[in-house]
């Protein structure tokens, strides 16, 4: 692997993400979420992982790109300032990256053929998986046959989505609000 | 009928009683008859019983297993037999009391009232008769439940509040402390059966012991130990036939016949007299015996002075079943039956004067024996059995109770018993003396209550317009349990021989 | 033949009859096979209890691909009993739920879409909790998940979708944690299968990433079961979700986290290292107690009934974990059939409420005076209901409290017995304001709609089911409390 | 130099998904936490994905001339986590644009501000 293309690439994902937090408006930090979508793509690639790479590069940067930008055509695109000083959404979020920092150190360096990952379960589907199955690309193999149900549940969460937009979004539904409940509730 | 079909009876009689009740909703007069000829078929079901259980057997039935080796069972003893002869024998009694008190004062709902009233009677079997502390705890929380739509009869602002007070200690002493205590025992002894001799003997450090009992004593909220017997006063905001029936017989007595129960059954009396770990209960009950009397004589309201006397005489038994002595256990239960009769006579006159003449403070009753002499006689009966004198039932189980204080070499608590009948008198002659001495006081013009009252039974051809005595059926029911005080006096030695037992395994 | 395939049906079932409902469209014909289909599914639950308790864990390998390499579906006595509280939960109130949406959801022609999601919820909850395989678990989670932030969206008040939106944002934040925590685990062994996962862990069980692994899993749980102080999401969704959906979810969401977590707590990591090398009980009980007081506390002070009871829920969420925590025989047996017994406890007082909906449109205390009188068999079934919160006897809140206040005392912890038996008083407290109204304050006067009258029979046939199944399950625990010992045993890895 | 690569890897992805995590929790915009909720998750993607590589190897697609195959689990993973993540991106997002109908805004404080106030 070409390690600088790693660093060098990690160092533009940082920077989008960090990008996006900065952003106030809402129609370029969409735009951007779908750069960091693509380069998170190249970075798959550079892992061998070509499939999820198109996929995400698909879906991710593409679908869900389009969803948001939809999305904000009708509604805002433009976020307001904020109010309070995050305080403490920073602490949960530096205390959660700590424990997962002090996760990593115990954890097999990258691309280590040692890693137990590498030496359960994945050599039969290198192996076997050519005679079981008969597709040359191992991740469709696996995604059509040893984890199958997988792949149902990934549409049956697809429909979910579909039928739940289309609750959502379907005809122009007039709610019956009652302003004397609000007040009411609060006891 | 065999002694299992007997219990499943017992118990089941007052629902299917209840049942009949609803479904006769629109008769009044047969819906009346169905709670009478109940009332009458449980009472034969549970006399059933006493032959067997005189003869020293224990007549058993297993219902369910809750949980493994836990069973929803019954199992009648002396003790129990007692509670459950009292209670159904006096149902009887109060529903025909009941049925003069509820038409006289045109009461609302009275389906409903004869309808809970009987689920209660059927919870009160069920405590009478339990085999394990489960069960006791299972029927005593039902209890609970099914009285307080009784208390809350009116569904007036003041008997919401007082339904409040009412299920807030019993339902609450009985969860924190009751519950707790039970589970505790069944951690420490492995079963909840009531045994005889105990099952706690050697199973639990001194302290363990004394926090139990302090559990149980407290939790058993029904039993009124100060501080948690302020749910009794408000109880009394219900139709006098409640107070009456619940509120001086089952429902309290459920609760000192359950401390009994476990003293006896659950600690053993071995255990607590040999390490006297229950002093502090002696203690605590003489202070609600006297404290209670003390704030009777305060009462002006004649229910509200009763039912701290009820306190006070609840605490006697409690006393009795501290004291872990033969004596002191047998006066304590002979007493659930001595103050059962005399206290329901003295709710029944209490509601008498109200249905008459609509009176419900002493200061208000100058003169009343003159008009219902019959009802005073009875309330005076009544009050000599309360305060203990011969010749009424009362008198036994004080006699027995300060034979306990001796063999546990307590005197002092021969003196509270001493102090506390001299209060007694203090606050329940009074009453007596003014109905019967003072003469009454002119009616104010308007006031009809009292020249008008549409109800009353007029006795004597030349009584004339002076003697307004109560409804027959009233009347029947408080002659019936005076009499009771008194025969209680003279058949005590059966009483004493179906107890003994219980003290003599 | 068919015996064979019960684990497979279970799933394929509702996840079947979901796209067709979506193709039938037809109002009455979809209703019909949403009860249809929901019966059939708690029938297989069923079965699959049966099979279990005569021949032990079935195994089922989807595709016929052996674990570790295809997933496994293993269904063993704790599994089972949680699918039996979740495909009959989810027959119930489908039964139930035809007059409730067609007065609660505004367009009736909609109504395929909500069966649809509620059988894609069903079989999310039931495909978490048959499962034997980690990624697997995140799927599903997934899919009940989605449909059900959706269900909760088509609730009538407009706060409905703010409640939906934030339970998305936690739960997929939970969720990620989830699979942050697979991730780890994963990384650490090569695995995903459960049980293989439980070997494999065993060598690596000292490094960090492993302790990392389970702390996010624990977060991640906790946050879809609404662990105090993770529960913020909880109340409003409730409150403002159909009566349908809260009625459902209160019984079963929650209930099948509180699965999971058992599931890593014991079956992954097991018992050495969640409870001896993790002290895992010093977080999970002060947790748990705190919730308990607080969630009762405030539950005191709602005027929104369905409010109230998701307050309550978090409490009673409270008291499962706290029979976790203790993490003995007896504990685990109070905290799985308190998921048990709370489900349908809950599930009853919700559908009761919902009773109230259909009637009067609003579960604002106010609404509910006289209903004692105008709605008997509703309230009847309320006070039923509230009774067993109490934990009175004969009724299955007090078998819980029996188990839960034993196992604390086992363990000498008598202060912990007492927060259990006080927090029951609080419920005495919140219940019975309900019952005041009900019973002792007048009826509103009605704006010309003539005067309330109790709900139809087609609802109060399902309620009651549910209060029967309260007083039976009250009174014989064998195929509760017993079942759930096994279960607890199984989990501990001790003979009963 | 590869084991400081190895860390240097991981730590980039955990600081990648901690920006999108404090996204979430810190920003008051409806949409904007969505956004984030997406990079969070597609940094847990990267996190998986970088599990599969074995130094040395290949795409997992077996071809002539190649011994050494990286992963393919992860990558099958994460294949369904996309589409999970995408499949919640749109239900979120739907939910958003029907809160901005019945409010009028998509600010959180604001949002809760009406409810207080109605």
């Amino acid at each position: 692997m070409n390690w600088v293309i790693d660093i060098v690439l990690l160092a533009l994902l940082m920077f989008t993400a960090v990008t996006i937090a900065r952003l106030r408006g809402l129609f370029s930090a969409a735009i951007v979420a779908g750069i960091y979508s693509l380069l998170g793509a190249c970075w798959m690639s550079v892992l061998d992982q070509p499939d999820v790479a198109f996929t995400e590069a698909a879906v991710g940067a593409g679908i869900s790109t389009v969803l948001i930008l939809v999305t904000l055509s009708l509604t805002t695109s433009e976020e307001k300032e904020p109010k309070h000083t995050p305080l403490l959404p920073l602490v949960v979020v530096l205390i959660t990256g700590a424990a997962l920092i002090y996760g990593t150190i115990d954890m097999p360096r990258l691309g280590d053929p040692q890693a137990p990952t590498n030496l359960h379960v994945a050599p039969r589907y290198i192996e076997e998986s050519p005679h079981e199955i008969g597709v040359p690309n191992l991740v469709t193999a696996v995604l059509a046959s040893y984890r199958g149900y997988d792949t149902l549940g990934e549409t049956a969460v697809i429909l979910t989505a579909g039928v739940g937009v289309m609750i959502l979004l379907g005809g122009a539904r007039r709610r019956r609000w009652r302003a004397d409940d609000d007040k009411r509730d609060r006891a | 009928m065999s002694p299992s079909t007997a219990i499943y009876a017992a118990v089941a009689l007052p629902l299917v009683g209840a049942a009949l009740v609803v479904s006769l909703r629109r008769w009044p007069n047969l819906r009346e008859a169905a709670s009478l000829i109940t009332g009458g078929a449980l009472f034969g079901v549970v006399l059933s019983l006493l032959p067997h259980v005189q003869s020293g057997a224990r007549p058993e039935a297993q219902v369910v297993e809750v949980m493994s080796g836990l069973w929803l069972a019954f199992k009648v003893e002396p003790l129990g037999m007692l509670f459950a002869l009292v209670a159904s024998g006096l149902w009887i009694v109060t529903t025909t009391y009941s049925i003069g008190y509820m038409r006289g004062q045109h009461e609302v709902d009275q389906t409903r009232f004869y309808a809970w009233f009987a689920i209660a009677i059927s919870a009160a079997m069920g405590v009478a008769m339990a085999a394990n502390l489960l069960t006791l705890f299972t029927f005593y929380e039902l209890l609970t439940l099914s009285t307080y739509p009784l208390v809350t009869h009116h569904r007036t602002e003041k008997a919401m509040r007082a339904g409040r007070v009412y299920l807030g200690i019993l339902l609450g002493t009985s969860i924190g402390f009751l519950l707790l205590a039970i589970i505790w025992t069944y951690y420490l002894a492995g079963t909840l059966d009531f045994r005889p001799g105990g099952i706690l003997a050697g199973t639990a450090d001194n302290w363990v012991i004394v926090v139990l009992l302090a559990l149980f004593a407290f939790g058993t909220g029904k039993a009124a130990l100060m501080p948690f017997h302020r749910w009794l006063p408000a109880a009394m905001v219900a139709p006098t036939p409640v107070s009456a029936l619940l509120h001086a017989v089952a429902v309290v007595k459920a609760g000192v016949f359950s401390i009994m129960k476990i003293v006896v059954y659950i600690f053993g009396i071995e255990l607590l007299h040999d390490t006297g770990l229950s002093i502090w209960l002696m203690y605590a009950a003489a202070f609600t015996i006297i404290a209670a009397s003390l704030v009777a004589l305060t009462k002006d309201n004649l229910k509200a002075r009763l039912a701290y006397s009820t306190i006070s005489q609840l605490s006697y038994i409690v006393l009795g079943a501290a004291m872990a002595t033969s004596a002191g256990v047998l006066g304590g239960s002979m007493h659930i039956a001595m103050h059962a009769f005399g206290k329901i006579t003295l709710f029944f006159c209490a509601g008498a004067i109200y249905v008459v003449a609509h009176k419900t403070d002493i200061s208000d009753m100058r003169g009343i024996g003159r008009t219902m002499p019959i009802t005073m006689t009875a309330f005076f009966i009544g009050a000599l059995s309360i305060i203990g004198l011969p010749p009424m039932g009362g008198a036994w189980s004080k006699w027995f109770l300060a034979l306990g204080a001796l063999e546990a070499e307590k005197a002092i608590f021969v003196a509270v018993l001493m102090i506390s009948s001299l209060l007694n008198v203090a606050y329940l002659m009074p009453i007596v003396a003014r109905a019967f001495f003072v003469a009454p006081a002119e009616p104010a013009p308007g006031d009809d209550d009292f020249a008008g009252a549409p109800q009353g039974t007029v006795l004597g051809a030349n009584g004339g317009s002076s003697i307004k005595e109560a409804p027959v059926f009233c009347l029947v029911a408080l002659c019936a349990t005076a009499a009771g005080c008194l025969a209680l006096f003279f058949f005590a030695d059966d009483l004493y021989q179906l107890l003994t037992p219980i003290v003599n395994p | 033949m068919i015996d064979n395939h019960l684990p497979i049906l279970q799933i394929l079932l509702p996840l079947v009859a979901a796209p067709l409902c979506l193709l039938l469209r037809h109002r009455v014909v979809v209703t019909a096979l949403a009860i249809a289909v929901t019966w059939v599914t708690f029938a297989v639950s069923v079965a699959l209890m049966a099979t279990v308790l005569q021949q032990g864990p079935i195994s089922y390998e989807l595709g016929g691909w052996p674990p570790p390499w295809g997933i496994e579906y293993r269904v063993d006595i704790l599994s089972a009993f949680v699918l039996v509280l979740v495909s009959g939960i989810g027959a119930v109130v489908a039964t139930w739920s035809p007059a409730s949406i067609s007065v609660e959801l505004p367009r009736y022609e909609r109504h395929y879409l909500f069966y649809c999601a509620y059988l894609l919820c069903l079989t999310g909850l039931l495909g978490i909790t048959i499962t034997g395989d980690m990624f697997n678990v995140f799927v599903f989670l997934e899919i009940s998940a989605l449909s059900s932030y959706v269900l909760i969206s088509m609730g009538q008040d407009r706060r409905a979708l703010t409640a939906a939106y934030s339970y998305l944002i936690m739960g997929t934040l939970g969720a990620t944690f989830i699979l942050i925590g697979i991730g780890l685990l994963y990384i650490m062994t090569g695995t995903l299968n459960m049980a293989d996962l439980a070997l494999r862990l065993q060598d690596v069980a000292d490094t960090r990433t492993v302790i990392v692994a389970f702390a996010f899993l624990i977060v991640g749980v906790s946050l879809k079961m609404a662990l105090f102080p993770l529960h913020l999401w909880l109340p409003n969704a409730y409150a403002y979700a159909p009566s349908a959906v809260t009625a459902f979810l209160a019984a079963t969401a929650t209930k099948v986290a509180v699965y999971l977590l058992l599931r890593f707590f014991f079956t992954v990591f097991g018992y050495d290292f969640s409870f001896d090398r993790m002290q895992l009980w010093i977080v999970l009980m002060p947790l748990a107690l705190i919730g308990i007081l607080t969630a009762s506390l405030v539950a005191v002070f709602q005027n929104n009934i369905k409010r109230m009871l998701a307050y309550s829920s978090v409490a009673q969420i409270g008291y499962m974990v706290l029979g976790i925590s203790f993490a003995s025989v007896s504990g685990l047996t109070g905290g799985v059939v308190h998921l048990f017994n709370h489900g349908l406890m809950k599930c009853t007082l919700f559908l009761a409420m919902g009773c109230i909906v259909y009637r009067c449109g609003s579960v604002h205390i106010d609404e509910m005076r006289g209903l004692g009188r105008r709605m008997p068999w509703t309230m009847a079934a309320f006070v039923a209901g509230g009774l067993s919160l109490i934990g009175v006897p004969m009724t299955v809140g007090f078998i819980s409290k029996w188990f839960l206040v034993k196992a604390a005392l086992e363990q000498g912890l008598w202060p912990v017995a007492g927060v259990i038996l006080f927090s029951s008083l609080l419920a005495v407290v919140y219940i019975w304001r309900v019952i005041e109204v009900a019973y002792f304050e007048e009826p509103l006067a009605v704006d010309g709609q003539g005067p309330v009258r109790e709900a139809p029979l087609s609802m109060l046939i399902p309620m009651w089911v549910l209060v029967a199944a309260i007083f039976y399950f009250g009174v014989t625990t064998e195929l509760t409390a017993g079942i759930a010992q096994q279960a607890a045993a199984s989990l501990l890895g001790v003979v009963p | 130099m590869m084991e400081t690569i190895g860390l240097y890897n991981y730590w980039v992805v955990i600081v990648l998904m901690m920006t999108g995590f404090y996204i979430v929790v810190a920003r008051d915009n409806l949409i904007k936490k969505v956004i984030g909720l997406s990079i969070f998750q597609t940094s847990v993607f990267l996190l998986f994905i970088s599990v599969g590589k074995v130094e040395g190897g290949t795409a997992p697609i077996i071809a002539d001339g190649f011994e050494v195959y990286s992963n393919p689990l992860p990558g099958v993973l994460i294949l369904t986590a996309i589409v999970v993540g995408v499949a919640t991106t749109a239900v979120a997002l739907g939910l958003v644009v029907r809160i901005n109908e019945e409010y009028g805004t998509i600010e959180e404080t604001e949002i809760h501000r009406q409810d207080v106030e109605a």
